[in-house]
């Protein structure tokens, strides 16, 4: 992956309310003094895009039932993949859900073996042992993807734990759901992390539903991460999850604060998804109208957009897209054509020694 | 008679203990307005409304806990907990309080709750979302453990359950939800701790449950055919109470004995079942008693792997062949 | 038990910190224009003067081998059981921990039947086969205690969930540690009793201790219980939880809101423990000089003087004593005379049918 | 050779791993500054200091959570979970997460870390502070479990369990702290997956565990002396991976199967050794497979009840001398 320019996050404003927070800055930006950069910022157009159109095949395949079991896109919440992935440096850890494939894109893995799990074929990261939900590439980082809400909260302490007791310097940055701030886990992990100091990020992605269930139904306070931090010594810090470079600067300023000995940060980010839950949820719990107001929020295309007003050449962006299309094309005919995970892998790796033997 | 899928009997049997009780309370995740993940429980909210039929937040630990409090004062909840993979984020209840709390007050304490589950393989969901896991409140002291196989079974013993007056662990398979039978008219009320003979035999009883029901009769039927093998296929149902006296019957009658357990291994409701039968009725054994489990592993995804770990009418075939010649 | 006067009670103020609350309302109190009045003040000191004694002698039956097991005494939190149990009205209903002595006898259950218990033998609450970390009487509203940190915060909301449905107008009032605010299950509880609005009142008891490791080591915040209010969307409370009288009003406003519907109350009773964890610890990990700073403070004594203060004669005060020291020294006779629990109990009561049969 | 406790045995051993490799660590509640509740963890906060030996607030999920993110980046943590009946509180990591990160990942992923916990009865302490809960771990595919029955055997087992690259559920046995044995100095390090004869007879097999060892061995003293009864007693000590050797061997020897399990009797350890020896060495028994366990029940308070209720000696002995005649 290409690392964006290493420039130093401004103070992160909380976001205003997404629905008011509509492109204010449209064609108010000068390309000069920003702090972001063009490299950067098409590399983070670059990240959303590929999540975009990956998720977006991972559907149709879905439907022409050569995805497996479920899946969990991240349509709509690309800029929050993106700019975390963006602002990681290469030993950066990431923890995901079963609503990982972005952040395992993000990280680096290529499409083939990502859209290779989700159809469960001998070519995929895990060769289907894992399936969707499970996305683990640990030479990108991608420490695994946990699909019992809550637990991986505690895990990335652990692993942060382990950096600060080795002296290493990477941080572990962990992705959950607004409605994962409900679960027991979540409340002991934060309470960790903050007395241990740990260097470990906290994002919650909160596209205001659980499955079905809007947050609000189910939540005490208003923002269910960012209300929450106070109880846990840390600051509120709530971002527009469909501007990437929002949560660039964000990110950057946590991974940093982290990465010094600052510790641990919760860091809520507004979004919405804009497929169902999973598989092929019709999402038919919605109020009329609210999709088509966040698709007016559109991360990507309001990303894209940007770019132009930043002064960058069409030409460019649509060489980034075109080499994504041929690379995701491929990746899907050469998953096609893999083979299924051969019988015999179905008993290795249940202990260190390869094998599964419980008894002699 | 009606022909209902699985998934439907739920949500039937749920209804006829609302409608006939009105302290039967419903509450889980997603299980309201949205009629289930599993889209079991759909209507329950527009015929009882939002006091009764309640959706939760992510809070598995609050799920069981208020139910066993609505249940201590009063009431008769049924709790969804979705996947059973997930009883782990709120064994306390299961393990240490539900069953638990009558004994250590002497009597004072009840606990007459339900819970429903999603259990069992077969979906391509991977290893935590695909676990039969019925041993782990099987091992529990206190507690009732039902997992019906077909239709009528579920409408019968969950009206069984939710008329408890103890703490019912009540597994529901995924991979039957979307399978038919026929249901009688009217109420329907089973009765816990009754195995069921689902096919009569002489030369060796195969005891089955949920999922492995049909697969023991569809090997019930090869081994008949193909090897000239009579087995006896009883549908467990019920792991606490146990119905011994069916089981036992059955090994005595046949003098062999096979389980066939979708969990791993290790400490299934099989082994407990080969235990008593091989201290009560050893000397009317004829052989080995075999076990046909999934492999002591975590579940993979992917589906040919997957259709591969489970038991499957082949494999039951194969093994008891093996065993009996 | 005899009911205090149903005085209103006033807005409780945050207490002090103990340290510098110490009896700073001395010699200023009027008896005449008083909220709370003699006969509740008197209700409360002979509820805490019975828990004093009553935990005195279970720690010397302890020392004697009598009392099995293991014990977790309220020494010092006396207070806090009665400013509750003198505001709760007969349905009521109190869930309580391992640390229940102070809660079961300030509900009406007779110190014989708690001792019994504790020393394992058939005149026991449950005939020894809970023992002193589950002691349970329903007739008198003592729904449990829990011995498993967290369990009993949901139960507690199922059992005032039952309350709302039922139309009932009892309240569950939950009492727990200041330690078992970092687990999971508080959490949970909290969010939910509030999104539901239940009846429930819990109560932190804040003694500065888990079992032998000090709460601010391990958490976030500075009060455990209260700085997590608004992430519940709940008032932060706090109280100085060794004055029975504040206690009380708090105790009084939290029910009465609970009671009409207002919903749920987390409230922060700082106080400390004057024994040990549990069974003989000798409290080694204190700091020197801290359990001397505590003992001033003593919830008994100070309450004691200010019966005084507010003209309620030394004669009155000693008759309640005399009563309490002779049912006291009457319980011990009995229950060391009382035999031990049958044999045959051993499997009743797992089911409802009495018995324990899993088979037939 | 020295003489020392159970407890210090823990506490040795520990110390002996802490020693030989910095990335272990160690966790828990009231471990470090107060050295545990059972003291069996004196002198480590000492030795090793603040940023190995660490003090957690009363958070199961984050203790094992926080164990598994170190475990699976390079450390090797051992975790306390201080009465085994609180894993139910974080049995999500148990069942869930531990032991199927490796296998989901296709190797990717290790998690080589050590949960110690005080496991079983006869302090008292009611029924959630007493139970036997070796099967809770057991039965889960990808974990490994220890349960050591004397000093040298804790330090030997502790030390295999730290080096194994797999995670380890470690119960010790809280009626075993105060009991002496003799260790042998210097380093001890022992072989999972090993059970030890103990006694070595001809009629009848006893296979045992932890507190239950002791037992079995008088018992057996007993049956030689007063009936004539040669058996041999078998310590199990690990679980998983189980000797299935040693224990089958023997009891194709003797022809006889006797278990003395403390938990509650279903599917419990012995029901699945059980049901090996009932289809591996059938042919080689001579009577039924007879399992003493702790009836199933939560287990009381009382004194004079735990303490009937629990296998013993007499149990054991009463149930042979019945079984053989
Ligand atoms: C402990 C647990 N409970 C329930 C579920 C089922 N479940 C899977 S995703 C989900 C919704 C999660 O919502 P949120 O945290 O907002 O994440 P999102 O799916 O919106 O990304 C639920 C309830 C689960 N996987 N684990
Ligand atoms: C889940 C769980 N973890 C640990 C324990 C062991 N334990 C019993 S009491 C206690 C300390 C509790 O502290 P606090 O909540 O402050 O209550 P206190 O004892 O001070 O009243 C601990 C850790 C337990 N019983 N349950
Ligand atoms: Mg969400
Ligand atoms: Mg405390």
């Amino acid at each position: 992956m290409k690392k964006p320019a290493a420039a130093r996050a401004r103070k992160a404003a909380p976001a205003k309310k997404p629905s008011a927070a509509k492109s204010a800055a449209a064609g108010k930006r000068a390309g000069v003094n920003d702090d972001i950069g063009a490299d950067t910022r098409l590399e983070l157009y670059r990240l959303q895009y590929e999540i975009r159109v990956c998720e977006k095949k991972a559907y149709d395949l879905f439907l022409q039932n050569l995805v497996k079991g479920t899946s969990h896109l991240s349509l709509g919440q690309e800029a929050i993949a993106a700019g975390f992935a963006g602002a990681m440096k290469p030993g950066d850890k990431s923890f995901c859900t079963y609503r990982g494939h972005a952040h395992t894109l993000a990280r680096g893995v290529p499409m083939e073996k990502m859209l290779g799990e989700l159809m469960q074929r001998d070519n995929g990261l895990m060769r289907g042992k894992g399936g969707s939900m499970h996305l683990t590439s640990e030479e990108h980082g991608v420490m695994g993807s946990y699909a019992i809400i809550g637990a991986h909260l505690p895990i990335a302490c652990g692993a942060a734990w382990r950096a600060q007791y080795l002296g290493h310097d990477d941080v572990s940055v962990c992705f959950f759901g607004d409605g994962t701030t409900n679960i027991g886990a979540f409340h002991e992990a934060l309470n960790f992390a903050k007395i241990w100091n740990l260097p470990v990020v906290f994002v919650c992605e909160n596209n205001l539903y659980m499955e079905y269930t809007p947050i609000g139904d189910v939540t005490a306070v208003e923002h269910p991460a960012a209300d929450r931090a106070p109880a846990y010594g840390l600051p509120k810090i709530i971002v527009d999850g469909n501007d990437a470079d929002a949560v660039y600067r964000v990110a950057q300023e946590a991974l940093e604060k982290a990465r010094s000995g600052g510790g641990p940060s919760l860091i809520e980010c507004k979004t919405y998804r804009h497929s169902g839950h999973s598989r092929a949820d019709p999402g038919a719990y919605r109020p009329k109208g609210e999709l088509e107001e966040w698709l007016k929020r559109d991360p990507v295309k309001i990303y894209r957009e940007r770019l132009a007003e930043f002064g960058i050449k069409e030409a460019q962006i649509k060489k980034i897209e075109k080499a994504i299309d041929e690379e995701l094309d491929q990746a899907v005919e050469n998953c096609k054509a893999a083979p299924l995970p051969p019988e015999e892998i179905m008993t290795t790796d249940v202990y260190a020694d390869g094998g599964w033997a419980w008894r002699n | 008679m009606a022909e209902l899928t699985y998934r439907e009997a739920v949500a039937r049997g749920i209804a006829q203990e609302m409608r006939r009780d009105e302290n039967v309370v419903f509450l889980g995740e997603d299980v309201a307005k949205a009629g289930g993940v599993f889209k079991a429980t759909v209507g329950l909210y527009d015929e009882f409304g939002p006091l009764r039929v309640r959706d939760t937040p992510i809070s598995e630990q609050a799920i069981l806990g208020a139910a066993m409090g609505a249940a201590m004062t009063g009431l008769k909840p049924i709790a969804e907990i979705m996947f059973s993979d997930f009883l782990a984020v709120c064994f306390d209840f299961i393990a240490n309080e539900f069953p638990k709390s009558r004994y250590m007050s002497n009597g004072q304490t009840k606990c007459p709750l339900v819970v429903r589950t999603g259990n069992g393989a077969g979906s391509r969901f991977g290893a935590q979302h695909s676990q039969s896991v019925e041993n782990w409140a099987m091992m529990i002291p206190g507690l009732k453990v039902v997992a019906p196989s077909s239709p009528a079974d579920v409408i019968g013993l969950l009206a069984a359950s939710v008329r408890d007056p103890d703490p019912v662990i009540f597994f529901e398979h995924k991979s039957l939800y979307a399978v038919k039978g026929e249901v009688p008219d009217g109420e329907i009320l089973d009765t816990l701790g009754t195995a069921k003979i689902l096919r009569a035999g002489k030369d060796a009883t195969i005891i089955a449950l949920a999922l492995m029901v049909p697969r023991a009769l569809e090997a019930a039927d090869i081994l008949a055919r193909d090897h000239g093998i009579d087995c006896e296929v009883i549908d467990v149902r019920s792991l606490v109470p146990l119905d011994t006296q069916t089981i036992l019957g059955s090994v005595s009658r046949t003098g062999r004995l096979f389980t066939v357990e979708e969990n791993p291994r290790l400490c299934g409701w099989g082994a407990e079942i080969a235990s008593i039968a091989a201290d009560e009725c050893f000397y009317d054994l004829d052989g080995p008693i075999v076990r046909i489990t999934t492999p002591h592993i975590p579940l993979p995804a992917a589906d040919n792997l997957e259709d591969i770990v489970l038991p499957t009418p082949q494999r039951i075939v194969q093994k008891i062949v093996q065993s009996m010649n």
